[in-house]
């Protein structure tokens, strides 16, 4: 039976076992069983992504309304604009798709899709609960940072082929920028890695069932986290690949329609992955009150981080591109090697 | 330094200039007023720069159509001696030719485009000289008095 | 650097920044030639707006051109208005009345308010902060209501008269601007904390595009792009006109002449304002709001240069009547496009983002530089 | 390093303030649903009164017509000779060309030209911007 105190992860793993028995009564191969588990998980995840995207938009126009003095989306749907987003996402599919007369086309087509796709795949070893993790992977964070380090590639490829210099120079910055602010987003985390001993996401929730990581001394590594996470999702302060007032909007400039869309998706989904991690690496994932339900503390403390990213966005300036630079490699890098050494000594220490 | 000082420094140096007297029946110069004769302008206002009189700034530099010559007015400042000076450039209305003074006031390179533009007036040694207000491929000059607007579709 | 990679077969890439670009303030055109991401030729295109201002105005009389002098620095018409009006009152020899004088400072330095709000919030976005904006706007919104009660239009106002002003205030005006000015102070503060003493801010605007004295002198700058060179150059102080020599107020000047000097001299320029308003105030007396002139405005014969000390700088009229109804020529020196010319010259070697910071700190109207 | 602490003290307290406003009621005006108050000096459309006999009090001096920079009014007038005055045939404002600068009010001698409050006049053509006598005088 179900209570309601239990979670969503317990639900997950009632339905699977019944699945198991079924198959096992019918006689099923367990290669379709496992199939239809995956499938299921899969086509969950994906009702998930569209759904949090939708959301995250959102939240970001209405927390940047009303940090700005304004109401945001009020008519679309009656209350508070809530089906604005699905209407923009209505129009974005009805929009004209125009490829500039001199682009190139093959690359130009493909770049969305490469962006989406690895910013999709990090949502599978993303623990929301205690056992509703896609894959529970060994290498689970190794994975979301070798996905999300493709996304430099597309942003290139569609500041490339879109044949405009403004897109070039935004594709360029983002590469950059992408590849200097991944080292301190992976080595801040490696603070963690080392408090654990694991890079497995569910040992790494489970080592904070008691604190936090975030009231230990890996509040430095949240820290350089929050920053170098920020640069990587391209949002201001480090939105310099947009830069909406330099480059008009930078990558996406020549872009329109379902495509444009893949870049917006792809950019709120990558924010949410960041804030994901966050949440799970520093914050205790699911862990809780043992009367909330894991998702939701864990969803609870993603979306914190995310109107803290909004935050930052909606009150800070632009970095310059040198200045972005000089920032990533001469502060926020030995910044990150001064953290781990500092873990390094703690983890000895508590030995 | 009073009017009469700055005019007798100037005629000292060059008495080619001469002050400026309004028409007969217009109202009295508002400010010191000279004329000067077009060829010598760039050595004029080069020493108005960078001799005793120190006029440093140029406030302004307008064309004027007076219907039987063409007339270049530079409204200078010092801001160190805090003295103006309004200097007149009559022009033949036939040939509009002057000396540039970019070279000696920067602010001057656009206010002489401006006045190319609008009056045909040429400024020689000007670094580029191209019109800068009016389209591209505009024929005629719009302030001369007898420049005639062709109506587009709107009017 | 660029030799060696000229050499090498390299080229410089020309950008078209604008006429449609989101912060080139209006339909500004920089031609860009850069190597990477340095510029290292910068040539500002100009005159998409140019609607023939001084052409029209050869065509209107003299109280019309009042009503198009609106459009030359749209946002801040009160002190174009001010330009507009001195010329002819200075040929016809009309006294205006003192009444009449406060209410045109107070207003003048509204706008000067009003025009360095907008300034503050557009420059946010250059850099991008966005939010600043609109916190400017709402300020901003507060004088534009109170020009709204006094003479019926939030942004071409037409209030300024030869004599005087056409109408006079309301009732509710001037406790109006007191709250107003009560209200605004802190606000000043709320800005500096959320933008002027930002780091980041302050990374983007200190140092760059430095303007030294000599050369703002010789590109004639005028306005806070001048005094942020280290230069006190206020016409309100220089050549006194209208009422402005009773007030006791500074000019905000700056060091270094770069963005955040530029910046700074703005942000303190509306305390100043606000406290020649305060003193406007006290001195306005009852009495009458119009000299006595003729319906039909003919200035004498004659010519005349007059200046006043627009929220851009040094806005200059230069007229000349033929003694007919209708000015033989009138010449507007904008400040606006005067400032925009050493653009050229700054913009050598900076970065593209650098662009969009000192093109932003010039502070320019593109109604005023194409007129 | 005080000054990072200098730099990071100035951010958090520029933070402070959007969360500041974060909390305050919005200023927003929602337009179409409500209004701001219109100054009763508002320069909105054209107006023509008519006098205390109900009869239009526009005696067709054509001032209005002269001072208007961008030639937007025009008229033309007839001399009613039983009641010793003119009228005018037709009046037309031109509101594609005007541009609300309250001259013609101020010009008016009879008074009888006034501005109203209304500023939404937004149509489909450029043409019914044309504004004749009928709807002009009310």
């Amino acid at each position: 039976m179900i209570y309601a105190s239990q979670s969503l992860g317990d639900l997950w793993v009632w339905l699977l076992e019944r699945l198991a028995e079924f198959c096992g009564w019918l006689g099923i191969p367990e290669v379709i069983r496992y199939s239809v588990e995956k499938g299921a998980y899969a086509i969950g995840l994906l009702v998930f992504i569209s759904l949090t995207a939708l959301v995250l938009i959102y939240m970001e126009r209405k927390v940047s309304a009303h940090m700005q003095l304004r109401y945001g989306p009020m008519w679309t749907g009656g209350w508070h604009g809530w089906s604005q987003t699905i209407a923009d996402m209505i129009k974005l599919l009805l929009k004209e798709d125009v490829i500039p007369d001199k682009a190139d086309r093959w690359v130009h087509r493909v770049a969305p899709i490469v962006v989406f796709v690895p910013s999709l795949l990090g949502f599978l070893v993303i623990p929301f609960d205690k056992h509703l993790i896609g894959a529970d992977l060994n290498v689970g964070i190794l994975i979301i940072f070798g996905f999300s380090s493709i996304a430099v590639l597309s942003i290139f490829m569609g500041g490339w082929a879109s044949n405009n210099k403004y897109t070039l120079l935004g594709g360029l910055r983002s590469a950059a920028q992408m590849i200097s602010y991944e080292l301190p987003l992976v080595l801040s985390v490696l603070g963690v890695i080392m408090t654990v001993g694991s890079l497995k996401m569910s040992d790494i929730v489970m080592a904070q069932k008691d604190v936090w990581f975030l009231f230990t001394p890996n509040f430095l590594g949240f820290i350089i986290y929050i920053i170098a996470g920020t640069a990587e999702v391209n949002r201001t302060p480090f939105d310099i690949p947009e830069a909406e007032s330099e480059l008009v909007s930078g990558y996406n400039t020549e872009y329109s329609g379902l495509k444009y869309g893949f870049f917006m998706l792809s950019e709120f989904t990558n924010t949410f992955i960041i804030s994901a991690i966050a949440a799970t690496f520093f914050m205790g994932g699911w862990n809780g009150p043992s009367w909330l339900p894991g998702i939701v503390s864990f969803l609870g403390k993603t979306y914190l981080i995310v109107f803290l990213l909004m935050w930052f966005r909606w009150t800070f300036p632009r970095f310059r591109v040198d200045r972005l630079m000089d920032f990533g490699w001469k502060f926020l890098l030995p910044l990150s090697f001064f953290n781990i050494l500092m873990i390094a000594v703690w983890v000895l220490v508590k030995k | 330094m009073t009017d009469q000082e700055i005019l007798a420094k100037i005629a000292e140096k060059f008495p080619a200039v001469v002050e400026s007297k309004p028409a007969a029946g217009t109202l009295p110069a508002y400010s010191l007023t000279v004329e000067a004769p077009a060829a010598s302008i760039a050595e004029v206002c080069a020493w108005l720069k960078s001799g005793g009189l120190k006029f440093d700034y140029l406030a302004s530099l307008s064309g004027v159509d007076l219907k039987d010559k063409l007339q270049v007015v530079y409204h200078l400042y010092s801001l160190e001696m805090k003295h103006k000076l309004v200097l007149k450039v009559n022009l033949d209305r036939a040939v509009p030719e002057l000396p540039s003074v970019s070279s000696v006031w920067q602010a001057a390179n656009w206010h002489e485009r401006e006045a190319y533009d609008m009056f045909g007036i040429k400024f020689t040694g000007h670094p580029y000289l191209e019109r800068i207000l009016t389209a591209e491929g505009f024929e005629g000059y719009p302030l001369l008095k007898d420049f005639i607007a062709k109506p587009d579709q709107y009017d | 650097m660029t030799e060696t990679l000229k050499n090498t077969g390299f080229e410089e890439m020309t950008l078209n920044m604008g006429p449609q670009h989101p912060s080139t303030h209006g339909v500004l055109h920089l031609l860009l030639k850069m190597d990477g991401e340095v510029i290292t030729e910068a040539r500002p295109d100009i005159g998409y707006l140019h609607r023939g201002m001084e052409k029209l105005a050869e065509k209107r009389t003299w109280g019309a051109n009042i009503a198009l002098s609106d459009r030359w620095d749209y946002i801040a018409s009160m002190s174009n208005n001010f330009a507009a009006v001195l010329g002819p009152e200075k040929l016809m020899n009309i006294a205006v009345p003192k009444r009449a004088e406060y209410i045109r400072i107070i207003m003048a330095e509204l706008n000067r308010i009003a025009s360095h709000l907008i300034f503050f919030g557009t420059y946010g976005i250059d850099i991008g902060a966005f939010t600043p904006f609109f916190y400017a706007f709402r300020e901003r919104e507060m004088i534009l209501d109170l020009y709204e009660s006094v003479c019926g239009a939030r942004l071409t106002y037409n209030y300024f008269r030869i004599g005087g002003v056409s109408a006079d205030l309301p009732e509710e005006f001037v406790p109006g601007v007191k709250a107003f000015i009560k209200y605004f102070r802190p606000k000043l503060k709320e800005y500096d904390t959320l933008l002027s003493t930002n780091p980041i801010f302050m990374d983007r605007t200190v140092g760059v595009g430095a303007i030294s004295k000599e050369e703002a002198v010789d590109w004639a700058l005028s306005g806070p792009n001048i005094r942020a060179s280290g230069i006190s150059f206020d016409i309100r102080k220089e050549d006194p006109y209208s009422v402005y020599s009773e007030f006791d107020f500074n000019i905000p000047t700056g060091k270094n002449g770069d963005c955040w000097d530029r910046y700074m001299v703005r942000m303190n320029e509306m305390s100043e304002s606000a406290r020649i308003i305060e003193q406007a105030l006290e001195k306005l007396e009852p009495g009458d709001i119009m000299a006595k002139v003729a319906k039909v405005i003919r200035p004498p014969a004659g010519e005349i240069y007059t200046h006043v000390e627009a929220p851009k700088g040094e806005l200059g009229v230069y007229c000349i009547s033929d003694g007919s109804t209708m000015p033989y020529r009138y010449k507007v020196r904008g400040p606006s496009f005067v400032n925009l010319a050493i653009l050229q010259k700054m913009l050598r070697g900076l970065k593209i983002a650098d662009v969009v910071a000192v093109l932003g700190s010039i502070d320019i109207v593109l109604g005023e530089v194409d007129r | 390093m005080t000054k990072i602490f200098k730099y990071t003290w100035a951010i958090l307290k520029g933070m402070g303030i959007t969360l500041k406003y974060f909390f305050i009621k919005p200023v927003t005006v929602q337009y179409p649903k409500e209004k701001i108050k219109i100054s009763p000096r508002w320069r909105g459309t054209l107006k023509q009164l008519k006098n205390e006999k109900g009869e239009e009090a526009c005696d067709g001096c054509r001032i209005c017509e002269k001072i208007c920079p961008v030639n937007c009014i025009s008229m033309e007038v007839y001399k009613d000779e039983k009641k010793n005055r003119r009228f005018t045939s037709s009046y037309t404002v031109n509101f594609g060309r005007c541009m609300f600068c309250g001259l013609c009010v101020e010009a008016c001698p009879k008074k009888c030209l006034v501005h109203t409050t209304d500023f939404e006049f937004c149509t489909y053509e450029r043409e019914s911007l044309i504004l004749t006598k009928d709807k002009i005088l009310r």
